[in-house]
């Protein structure tokens, strides 16, 4: 939960316009948890003014080679550039200073059954949505719970991480819309068809609202739990703004419950939200790269 | 300010203790409000023992839903939001919020407002019970709620009238805080300083709009937005500079406050102290950045007082 | 807008033409008056002929000396220019001017004002009688003159007095231009409007400040200055999308413009035409840009004629 | 007199917080003329939101070894870190993108006499304000003209491009506030003493608008021609704002004569201008660096 100036490590194209970018990050490796998320601060200008939120994918420390016997912790943010602030960090290189606010938020929360009881997990992202499904699943791996990892996206251009998933040995299906890459359907379709193979798995997803909605009618209709991460356009990060909230479950115009997605979120349970079309807010993702 | 690091530091440290109606405050740097939470939110990234004082979001008397979302926009070297005023209320703030604020010193200068001249004085009726309520704030200038700021804050006469009504409920300092989205400043500043304001603070948000192309709608869901940010600074200085020069009450300067420079603006042209909002949200540390910026421009310039800079532009 | 770049253009090119108060324009996209000087200054960056118009620098009576300096002050994504009005006077102006601008065939809009109401008619008449002049843009709304825009363009009374004077001087179409500083800039429109204009024109810049810590004064010799540029344009849509519902001339929108965006931004929210100011000033050659960018906007979307786009926000 | 796009070539210390920036600038050799001025726009966020305004050190083409056998136009800028915009161009590499637009303004005027009756030139420089006085003593030396340089300081680090001089064959001579470097003496008076050796010279100077003032108060009084470049805050830098007037010399209340530092200089003739202390505008240059 702290603020400060730190440094890039290495920023590399993953794909057409996506990136990796390590940022050294003391603590980090300790400190995070799968679903949490940092804020950016792209450059010192007033232009733009506010920092940008990112997932967390994985973290780690590296040793260093040099004189001192010491080691550097880091973390990496695999984002998709979309507008100024991505853009402005897409040109950004080793050695350029950053700021970084995090790790912030509630992750996803790793049933105490998980590995016991609780022996598959079905994971869904969408475009971007895999990345706080990384660390999540290199956990559930630890624990001994079989990940059935669901990717969908409009390309194959957008279906990211592959590889390292597969390091994991998680078994991933993909989704895409030209059929590319995967089967030629939607990430929910897979998803349907996973629920009937294993009932009454847990469910994780994070992606575009729409998405969302989807799979959470989906897991409902199936009655499998689910936690979904949440995206929205935040100021503060921290819960101060009051900019970034969505509806709770209980939510009324008389009796108004807002969740903060920075503070409570940005990983909910289904069941603390009101899944309504404007409950979540409006879809962030440009018009023509929704899933 | 290049120029700042080339010259050497003298001892003893410069004094930033400065007055506001009575209330002492260790330095002339707080939050503005609705930018810090409940003072709470930010603990882990500052020391609340630091600051001037603590200014808290704005309270009504029943709790406020806010708006729909989108609630936020960024502008060229601003922001728009349209929180609506999402608040707890004032029952919950004295159960669950006070209880926190009782374990620090700080002076706590309550933030409230009121959609009803009734609502505006049962709020400050009860918040003068509160023992933890050292000065309130009476926000007459919120530009986001129609039934809200746009009335009170913008007409001398109502303004005067809510002014007077909560003047003769609350026995702390009443700051009260006014919006630029008028034609004369100075006007409003007179008008509320003769019905018993104790001290105003400015500026509250420039109303604006942003337009989402992709869409074809407009940005926020409340249509219109407040401005804030380092983008509203020059008009918040001249109607601090025009304010403080039409009224004899303690000025507090507020509006795209980022740096220890932009404060020491605000203080130059004869703002008491200052608020500092929206770059609490880009750096929840930047007002302690701020408070020691200014502890080091003054004493590079062997400058033992604040208030001696206070006010005192050529 | 790097979603722009993917698509493919369609054929045949939108139509970009719009018309205001009987005046054709080629395109929607004309300098702000201040920043274009009297059109020669460009002629090396801009094809003038490519412009919806051309807006002069505001002319007098008598030749203006304007303010000492300095003048500008650089602020965040914005600037403050206290230029003072200096112009060459309604005589030199049709005596040295006039003669370039009959060597390009695009719309002239000549903007005006005067100390006394006196003047402004009297300028008017001169103006109305110069072959090349296809427009009058009314500046009711300069911050920077003590004896001029505060006055006329803050006060709904005051304004509608200067119009329906100047509305009885001049044949050509009388575009109003608006000054932000007001309560309510929809009360100014009305009675702008019901006073003669053939349009409005708004904003013009908000008043501000800046201070220089180093000498310790306000950085401009005037003390406040107008500011614009991009962190002017979230009040600047705010305050045409108002104009626009609340009067049924013509609306041409101003503020921040930099990018063919921001122009869209305000078409969309009902502007019929746009000025682009400081942008001239950054980058001399901003308005072919933005036109180009228009058309290019447009044609992707399958868009056929501006006008379809002005005014369609959902 | 075009606006474009450009790239940075090179940009090096000088001294500490002085830089030498080499910019692609097509054109340049042939059009640019001593005393001529560039507007930079360091990047495209808008903050900052203006273009700086910088003299033109030098220009030149380079043959480049490439496949192809095409010569590079280029122009050097010559600048010292004072605030924001500096900064931000200091942490340009080569390949990053500039905006230039130039040349602009009324460069010096060299008499037709110049190698011929006019023989002797003296050139003033006070700190950076010796920038535009190379390409001037390049063409002088080229006409036979014999030039003085007096440079001014506030201490040897504040003495630049020196080597550049000494290989043109101009005798330098210099003053420094504390001695560090040449005399300890003001600049102004070297010039004094070099009248009093070459009376009825040219001079042409750059410096603080103080500087500038004593200047032209011996050479009135020496009975010298004098050009001075002149500094201002500028916006459009083409004479379109009316930002960066300096009062002519016929100038008063009643009949105002402004004139455009950016259009009508920044070179002008002493005799143009209003040597009242208000005439030049505020002294831009920060209290602790006047000469
Ligand atoms: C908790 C959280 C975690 C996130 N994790 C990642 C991540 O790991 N990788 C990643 O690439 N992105 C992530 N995002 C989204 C990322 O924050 C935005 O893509 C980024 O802020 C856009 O900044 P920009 O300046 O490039 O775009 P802008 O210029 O601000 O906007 C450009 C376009 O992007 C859309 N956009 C703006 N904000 C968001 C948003 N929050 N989410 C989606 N679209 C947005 C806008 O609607 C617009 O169409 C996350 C967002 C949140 C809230
Ligand atoms: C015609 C002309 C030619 C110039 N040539 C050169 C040159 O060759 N090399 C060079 O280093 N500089 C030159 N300058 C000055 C240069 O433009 C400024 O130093 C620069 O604009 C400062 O930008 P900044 O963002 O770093 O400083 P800012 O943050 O804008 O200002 C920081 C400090 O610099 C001072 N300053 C601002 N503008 C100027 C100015 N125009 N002149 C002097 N001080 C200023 C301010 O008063 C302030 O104290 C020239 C100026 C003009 C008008
Ligand atoms: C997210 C947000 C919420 C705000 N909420 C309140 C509020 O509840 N009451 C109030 O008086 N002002 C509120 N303001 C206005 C600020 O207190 C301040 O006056 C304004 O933001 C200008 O200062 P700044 O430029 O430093 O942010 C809010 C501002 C922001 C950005
Ligand atoms: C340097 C400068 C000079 C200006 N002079 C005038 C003027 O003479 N008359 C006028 O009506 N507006 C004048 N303006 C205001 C502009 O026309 C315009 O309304 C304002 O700058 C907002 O637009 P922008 O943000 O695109 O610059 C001037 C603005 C600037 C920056
Ligand atoms: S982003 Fe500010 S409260 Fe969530
Ligand atoms: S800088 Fe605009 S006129 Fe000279």
């Amino acid at each position: 939960m702290k603020d400060s100036i730190t440094t890039v490590l290495y920023n590399r194209q993953m794909a057409p316009g996506y990136y990796c970018m390590g940022i050294a990050a003391p603590g980090y490796p300790q400190l995070a948890r799968p679903g949490q998320f940092v804020m950016v601060r792209v450059n010192q200008s007033y232009d733009p003014l506010l920092r940008r939120p990112f997932g967390i994918f994985r973290t780690g420390t590296e040793e260093l080679s040099h004189s001192e016997m010491e080691s550097q912790d880091y973390m990496e943010v695999v984002y998709k550039v979309v507008g100024r602030g991505t853009r402005l960090m897409s040109h950004l290189v080793a050695g350029d200073e950053v700021g970084l606010l995090g790790p912030l938020g509630q992750g996803f929360c790793i049933s105490p059954d998980a590995g016991g009881a609780m022996r598959d997990a079905v994971l869904v992202g969408g475009g971007i949505g895999v990345v706080p499904l990384f660390m999540l699943a290199q956990q559930l791996v630890a624990r001994g719970v079989k990940v059935h990892l669901l990717l969908g996206g409009r390309n194959c251009g957008d279906i990211l991480a592959l590889a390292e998933f597969e390091r994991l040995g998680v078994k991933t299906s993909i989704a895409t819309d030209d059929g590319t890459l995967g089967e030629k359907c939607f990430v929910t379709q897979l998803l349907q068809a996973t629920l009937q193979k294993f009932p009454a798995v847990q469910v994780f997803a994070c992606g575009p609202t729409p998405m969302l909605h989807a799979v959470q009618q989906i897991c409902a209709a199936a009655g499998a739990e689910l936690q979904v991460s949440l995206e929205a356009t935040m100021a503060c990060g921290v819960g101060a703004c009051l900019g970034c909230v969505v509806e709770g479950r209980n939510h009324s115009e008389q009796q108004p419950e807002y969740l903060c997605t920075c503070k409570q979120g940005p990983v909910f349970d289904a069941h603390e939200l009101a899944w309504t079309q404007e409950a979540l807010g409006p879809v962030l993702t440009p018009a023509e790269d929704s899933l | 300010m290049s120029s700042l690091n080339h010259m050497k530091r003298m001892s003893p440290p410069p004094k930033l203790e400065v007055e506001i109606a009575g209330l002492r405050l260790k330095n002339p740097v707080m939050p503005a409000s609705g930018t810090f939470g409940y003072g709470e939110e930010f603990s882990p990234y500052l020391d609340l023992e630091q600051l001037g004082a603590i200014v808290t979001k704005g309270i009504s008397l029943a709790p406020k839903a806010g708006n729909p979302m989108p609630r936020l926009a960024e502008t060229p070297a601003g922001m728009l939001n349209a929180i609506g005023l999402q608040n707890v209320g004032i029952e919950a703030f004295c159960s669950q919020k006070v209880e926190f604020l009782k374990k620090i010193s700080t002076p706590v200068i309550v933030n409230f407002f009121g959609n009803t001249l009734e609502e505006y004085i049962e709020v400050a009726r009860r918040l003068n019970e509160v023992e933890r309520v050292d000065a309130v704030e009476l926000n007459i200038s919120c530009p986001n709620v129609k039934a809200g700021g746009i009335v009170f804050g913008t007409d001398p006469v109502t303004a005067a009238r809510v002014v007077s009504a909560v003047r003769r409920e609350v026995q702390v300092p009443l700051i009260v805080k006014l919006s630029p989205n008028v034609t004369d400043i100075r006007v409003m500043a007179r008008a509320v300083e003769d019905a018993g304001a104790d001290a105003i603070s400015c500026i509250n948000t420039l109303t604006g709009m942003a337009v989402d192309l992709e869409r074809r709608c407009l940005s926020l869901a409340n249509g219109t937005g407040g401005l804030s940010g380092p983008a509203i600074k020059p008009v918040a200085l001249r109607m601090v500079h025009q304010v403080v020069s039409s009224v004899s009450i303690p000025v507090i300067g507020i509006g795209g406050i980022m740096s220890a420079e932009d404060a020491l603006e605000f203080l130059l042209v004869g703002a008491r102290a200052v608020q500092v909002g929206t770059a609490n949200l880009v750096n929840p540390g930047a007002m302690a950045n701020i408070i020691a910026g200014i502890e080091e421009f003054l004493a590079q310039r062997g400058i033992e007082d604040v208030n001696s800079w206070i006010g005192s532009l050529k």
